[in-house]
């Protein structure tokens, strides 16, 4: 069990796993679909960056946020605040009362650019505030929720809240924020233009390398004993405690984790897309990222990468010809992936592909330490089956 | 803001102020009462309750309709149909939810709560599909438009006090039916102990399903009267989601009058912030006030203390 | 669905039905314009747009999913019942119009992702689209960026003026400086009670309403406003009684609308007193079937166009969408704004003689569009259009009632001085 | 009792005036009593008695309404769960409470009392002091041969040693056992009983069990609870004898 070198692990079947993703996004992509194709793809992953969150958020450690929406705005919103910023130079906003400042701010009779604005001239504070203020928000929600032992439903239901006060919030101020048509016309990153295709195509590679780095930093966090605590405590948090883990501080830690993803994603979405709104923020936004995760898999890391480019791949192509039948879907994908798959595509890979393979190549299953993840999908479904009584034991501790 | 009015005028804005808060009451009471049974006392997260309201409230223009066109001259009274109605619908829908859906996931309340969302896109879909994406008008019996006239300056709108009687009424039949009757009695006994109720030869899967039967039916009423005051349409119901379940988490998830008492706190509190500020800051400050006490006090205001 | 089987219906019309179209068109353009003998595509088309030698493809981008398909839909119909007309009419300099349609479902990214997908991928030579502020927000930089043509139906906040815009609404100017004199001048109305839903067109024009009241020495006597889908009215309602204001002037939208005008009723401030009166600029025809007639009975809008006007062109152009769409139909301002766009693109084409973009928009100002439903529009040099301001009196049956109507075109100024 | 006689120091465990109450209903009622090290002490009474309680406030699962308890000088009231695990005591759950999708080997790791921060828990790595103290652990508790077993295929009376492993591995000076042989067959629990003499030479233990048969084997002095409080106190032989308790135990 000690770590495989570097060269070793890519050999592994996991490693494969990672390469493959890699080649179809680095290779595969870009070459077949035009730059117009790649820059939704690139939008999509921006959404995977949430995914991935919630895997280790929710997955693995059983907290589900259904405000992931809130940190994908406010790491949205900082990029945003530097690009209007830099968008509204006095020469190009010379025909306002008040050069200088946003647009929006100029139709809100503000003669000033508020004192919240002004550090986000600088590019470092901007790259800083993007992981630092959703983290922030992360922790302080953490550590009053997780502190006091709210779990389970009630904390999904209080980071609902939150979302919903953020986005009324961030509507009514529109003087501060741009309102509901959120923070719009943005054109260059430091004198780049990022509406270009070039530029897109640029976006898009930073994207998928952020992606990884991110890929990466999970799934060092869920091979280390950190990893293995954040399942542990899904289970059986008392015995946790008991093994002396400050279980609150283990929670912060993956929430704000999982914030920090978050930030980033919505930080490259801004830029990909170009603007910023308090859609993003809001409840519906929020509960649709948790599908991308449940889709692919709610422990597989590598599964919320598809599962974001799957479900938005299917929203576009069916919204685009049958536009009827797309809520349809969604709902019946919401429904199918908690009655029919819980473990999602990573799941149904496991039980269906994983075996033929090994058939194929003629190799013997896996050891168990690199494919923990079989061992869990095991684990969920044997959860289906328990008994009743347990499974209240688990409401009623989650409410104590 | 009081400088120039009589000390009349003042005491009659007052009672109506006060009024407004009741009103404001009697409808979180209602949202929140059907829930308050699902999520209280089931532990089911039912994101599909503001869908069950709205097809209450669907059922109530489908009954206008049809007392306008076949019966007009019992159209006086055919609210009461429409309720009756509502509440059967919504209450045999979510009797199929349950055993199609919800029966499955009892272990897995996180769950429970992305396929009730998957539920509610499908039904607001199909709202869209069915009835067109317009919100449609409800006409409402003349008896129910207008207001009480009480003094000078105190009117009392008759459709807000038609709301409060129902939502008094649905209290109470509640309470009487979870705490006076055999049923309530079986109800209570599977929330608190599945296999010993079991033991005793509840069938804890029929309790189950007539529960969020129930529940469903309840928001189904809820809709119904919600058309006298408010819109109905295919995505209304997703308006009435946060409160909804600010109002039964604040009151303390297993207690229904706890969920009450929240109603009423929360409804006076936001009634008396909107008077002295702007409607927006007055919401968000509300529901920080509800999400910051809950965060002091997550077990909400009537928390049974249970040694566990 | 009924409705929506039917815009799809006039889609395969558009789309694949071209055939017995093209014989009927072809008659008329004998029979009407003899002279428009088709001129080559390369001489039309310089910039390499979806042109063909008998057809050319615009693009319909609205909401038919999603919260705001409830207000789209109608923009859609009357966009698609003025290209059917057009290729009945002969097409566009020879060549039918066909139509791409794209569902921005009431998301903003989707509606720059699909102006994007209509500009680039299909090369359409204009677009059709927007409601909201906030979507043609998100589009705005992709028609600038890739120079395309945007015809914007709604009346909205202004503040916006782009080359690559015409705006066929109403700016908020020629809403509010008409309906706001005429109840000073009419109605003797001394204050004013401001309320809105909580986002950028009530609050903009409020803002212009207040700036317009206190010029006149008048007095507001509150504004405020709510979350968009509140439903819970009372208390304001309350403030007002407590106020006593001559005018409600209220820009409440959406689900909001409904709650708020039955809870005024109940609460018994009946708009037919006018006491106060309700001036709203908000509730078209459209909202009122939501709301019910019986509930914004006695309420004024003021609006550039209202179903009942009584003029030739207009009484052409319901009963045609009624035949089109059905005799339950209703059509609001801005159905009948985004109407006027294929027409005013099709001059402006005729005009400039090719399908170019940049010559599209230097011939734009100037054109007179004299068979508009609403009477005479002319496009101003800052793309939006001189229109009329018309108050309209709501009656129980769900139409306005026209009860004034400025005697000159009012002039659109997105960005009023001294009102910011 | 010459308790009061001694000084708080001598003890490893002191418990004094401890009282919880739910909505009313005193569990445990003014409840003191003392721990020497080493000592092995057994907690009977009949249901309801407020046993599990008892270990429940030491441990801080339950928050205690007034009273306190000392352990070897600190008070442990105020502390946190794990923070309470820190100072050196250990308890097992009635119900076998393991990780059943990790293995054996790996449950016994996430024990072992190093790199419990967040930061150490990223840190952590299986260096061979960590799998030293592992087998030690395994081979006490008969499990070294089910090191790379998942805990799930484990028998409940394994599951039970595994969870008493769990303690071990933290070197707690107090462990509280809460039925250490429920369920277990009759050569499980020689086995166990066998387990816990090895453990007393190290720890001081304090088990709430039913087994009088067991709790014969194992205690040094019996505590009986009778409503949340102390009936008495002594030897076992004492406490059968004990009039009060023969009342209670036939009265019910």
């Amino acid at each position: 069990m000690k770590t495989p070198s570097a060269i070793q692990w890519f050999k592994s079947r996991e490693g494969i796993y990672y390469v493959l993703l890699a080649l179809l996004l680095v290779v595969v992509l870009p070459l077949t679909l035009d730059p117009f194709r790649l820059s939704m793809a690139g939008k999509y992953l921006t959404y995977a960056f949430v995914a991935i969150g919630l895997v280790m958020c929710w997955g693995k450690a059983g907290i589900l946020s259904l405000g992931q929406g809130i940190f994908f705005g406010l790491g949205g919103y900082c990029m945003a605040m530097f690009l209007k910023l830099e968008a509204s130079t006095p020469e190009a906003t010379s025909i306002q009362s008040t050069p200088g400042i946003p647009d929006f701010m100029d139709w809100n009779q503000l003669t000033e650019l508020p004192w919240f604005w002004q550090p986000f001239h600088s590019f470092t504070f901007t790259l800083l505030a993007i992981i630092g203020v959703p983290v922030l928000l992360a922790l302080i929600i953490g550590f009053t929720m997780f502190t006091r032992r709210v779990g389970g439903v009630y904390f999904s239901i209080m980071t609902q809240a939150v979302a919903a006060i953020l986005t009324i919030l961030i509507i009514g101020q529109q003087g501060y924020t741009g309102g509901v048509n959120g923070i719009t016309d943005l054109r260059t990153l430091m004198g780049w233009d990022i509406r270009t295709d070039s530029a897109k195509m640029t976006l898009y590679f930073i994207c998928v390398a952020l992606l990884f780095a991110c890929l990466f930093a999970a799934r060092m966090v869920q091979e280390r004993k950190l990893g293995r605590i954040l399942v542990a405590m899904n289970a059986q948090e008392t015995r946790v405690r008991f093994s002396g883990y400050d279980v609150a501080a283990f929670k912060i830690f993956v929430f704000c984790l999982a914030a920090a993803f978050a930030g980033i994603g919505g930080a490259m979405f801004t830029l990909i897309v170009g603007f910023m709104s308090p859609s993003f923020v809001g409840i519906v936004a929020s509960i649709e990222m948790v599908i991308f995760c449940a889709l692919g898999g709610r422990l597989s890391i590598l599964g919320a990468v598809y599962g974001a480019l799957l479900v938005n791949a299917a929203k576009s192509g069916l919204s685009e010809s049958f536009p009827e039948i797309w809520p349809f879907a969604m709902g019946a994908l919401f429904i199918g992936v908690v009655m029919a798959f819980p473990n999602g595509l990573a799941g149904l890979y496991q039980t269906y592909v994983q075996p033929l393979e090994n058939r194929i190549f003629k190799r013997k299953p896996v050891e168990a330490e690199s494919d923990s993840a079989m061992a869990k999908v095991q684990k969920v479904s044997a959860e289906e089956n328990e008994g009743f009584d347990s499974s209240i034991d688990n409401y009623s501790t989650e409410k104590s | 803001m009081f400088d120039g009015y009589t000390t009349s005028e003042l005491m009659s804005i007052f009672a109506m102020q006060g009024f407004a808060g009741l009103s404001l009451f009697s409808v979180f009471v209602l949202m929140a009462l059907g829930l308050a049974i699902i999520f209280g006392q089931m532990g089911v997260i039912n994101m599909a309750h503001g869908e069950f309201m709205i097809l209450g409230a669907y059922t109530t223009y489908l009954t206008s309709g049809f007392f306008q066109a076949y019966l007009p001259s019992l159209f006086g009274g055919y609210f009461f149909i429409a309720m009756i109605m509502a509440f059967l619908i919504c209450a045999a829908l979510g009797a199929f939810v349950e055993w199609a859906m919800i029966r499955r996931l009892y272990k897995r309340p996180l769950d429970t709560l992305l396929a009730t969302w998957g539920l509610s896109l499908i039904l607001q879909q199909a709202y869209r599909s069915i009835f067109g994406p317009r919100e449609v008008g409800v006409e409402l019996p003349e008896w129910m438009m207008g207001a009480i006239q009480v003094t000078d300056m105190v009117e009392l709108p008759i459709n807000g006090l038609f709301v409060m009687i129902i939502a008094l009424l649905i209290a109470l039949g509640l309470y009487l039916l979870m705490y006076r009757s055999g049923w309530g009695k079986k109800v209570r006994a599977v929330v608190q102990n599945r296999p010993m109720a079991e033991a005793v030869g509840i069938n804890s899967g029929a309790v189950d399903r007539m529960t969020f039967a129930l529940g469903c039916g309840i928001a189904g009423i809820a809709g119904s009267a919600f058309t006298m005051i408010g819109s109905t349409g295919p995505s209304s119901g997703q308006a009435y989601i946060v409160d909804t379940f600010l109002v039964v988490v604040f009151g303390g998830a297993q207690s229904l009058i706890g969920t009450i008492v929240s109603a009423f706190a929360i409804s006076q509190a936001q009634s008396t912030m909107e008077f002295f500020l702007s409607g927006s800051m007055a919401k968000v400050l509300t529901l920080l006030v509800v999400v910051g006490i809950l965060m002091l006090r997550p077990e909400g205001l009537m928390a049974l203390k249970i040694r566990r | 669905m009924k409705m929506h089987a039917q815009s799809t219906k006039a889609g395969a019309t558009g789309r694949w039905g071209l055939g017995k179209l093209k014989l009927l068109a072809a008659s008329m353009v004998l029979a009407a314009t003899a002279n428009a003998a088709t001129p080559p595509t390369s001489a039309v088309n310089t910039t390499d747009l979806a042109v063909t030698d008998d057809t050319v493809t615009v693009g319909i981008l609205h909401s038919i999913t999603g919260t705001m398909s409830i207000s789209e839909i109608g923009s859609v119909q009357a966009e698609k019942l003025a290209i059917k007309q057009i290729n009945e009419a002969g097409g566009v300099l020879g060549r039918q119009i066909k139509y791409v349609q794209e569902d921005g479902a009431s998301d903003w990214p989707t509606f720059a992702e699909k102006s994007r997908k209509l500009l680039r991928q299909d090369k359409v030579a204009a677009v059709f689209g927007c409601w909201t502020s906030a979507s043609r927000k998100a589009v705005l930089p992709v028609f600038e960026q890739l120079n395309g043509m945007l015809y914007y139906p709604t009346f909205y906040e202004g503040l916006e003026q782009s080359p690559n815009v015409i705006y066929t609404g109403q700016e908020a100017t020629q809403q509010i400086l008409a309906a706001i004199d005429w109840a000073v001048k009419e109605k003797g109305a001394k204050s004013f009670y401001l309320l809105g839903s909580d986002y950028i067109w009530p609050r903009t024009s409020n803002k212009i309403a207040r700036k317009h009241i206190e010029k006149l020495g008048l007095t507001v006597s509150g504004e405020e406003y709510y979350p968009l889908g509140h439903t819970q009215f009372n208390s304001v309602i309350n403030k007002i009684k407590l106020k006593k204001p001559d005018v409600i002037f209220a820009i409440v939208v959406g689900g909001s609308n409904v709650a708020f005008y039955k809870q005024l009723q109940a609460a018994g401030i009946d708009p037919t007193k006018e006491k106060p009166m309700v001036l709203t600029i908000s509730v078209t025809e459209d909202e009122i079937r939501g709301i019910g007639g019986e509930n914004v009975e006695g309420i004024y809008a003021s609006m550039k166009y209202f179903q009942s006007l009584d003029n030739p062109n207009n009484k052409a152009f319901v009963a045609a969408f009624k035949k089109e769409y059905g005799d339950d139909m209703v059509i609001g301002d801005v159905t009948q704004a985004a109407y006027l766009g294929p027409w005013l693109w099709k001059m402006a084409v005729e005009k400039a003689g090719s399908f170019d973009v940049d010559k599209i928009r230097a011939v734009s100002p100037g054109i007179e569009f004299k068979a508009a439903p609403e009477g005479y529009v002319r496009i101003h040099e800052n793309h939006h259009l001189w229109s009329k301001g018309r108050i309209g009196l709501a009656m129980a049956d769900g139409q306005y009632k026209l009860v004034h109507e400025t005697e000159e075109l009012m002039e659109p100024d997105p960005f009023p001085e001294g009102y910011q | 009792m010459n308790a009061a006689k001694r000084k708080d120091g001598d003890f490893l465990l002191a418990v004094e005036g401890l009282t919880v109450s739910f909505d009313g209903f005193k569990a445990v009622d003014d409840l003191s009593f003392y721990l020497d090290p080493k000592e092995i002490r057994v907690i009977i009474g009949p249901n309801g008695a407020g046993k599990t309680t008892v270990l429940d406030l030491i441990c801080g699962k339950t928050k205690a309404t007034t009273g306190s308890i000392k352990f070897a000088g600190k008070e442990l009231t105020k502390l946190k769960e794990h923070q309470i695990v820190h100072c050196g005591v250990g308890r097992k759950f009635q119900t076998p409470s393991v990780f059943e999708d990790l293995t054996v080997f790996e449950n016994l790791e996430l024990s072992y009392p190093r790199g419990h921060s967040v930061m150490g828990a990223l840190a952590f790595k299986r260096d061979a002091k960590v799998i030293d103290a592992v087998e030690e652990v395994a081979a006490t508790i008969f499990l070294s041969d089910a090191l790379n077993e998942p805990a799930a295929s484990l028998s409940h009376g394994q599951k039970q040693w595994l969870e008493i492993g769990m303690l071990l591995i933290q070197k707690p000076d107090l462990l509280m056992l809460d039925e250490p042989v429920a369920g277990m067959s009759v050569a499980e629990r020689k086995k166990t009983a066998e387990l816990l003499r090895v453990i007393t030479k190290n720890h001081t233990v304090l088990v709430v069990e039913h087994d009088m048969q067991f709790v014969g084997d194992i205690a040094d002095r019996v505590t009986v609870m009778h409503q949340g409080k102390i009936l008495s106190e002594g030897s076992i032989e004492h406490v059968k004898a004990d009039p009060k308790v023969i009342e209670v135990y036939l009265g019910h």
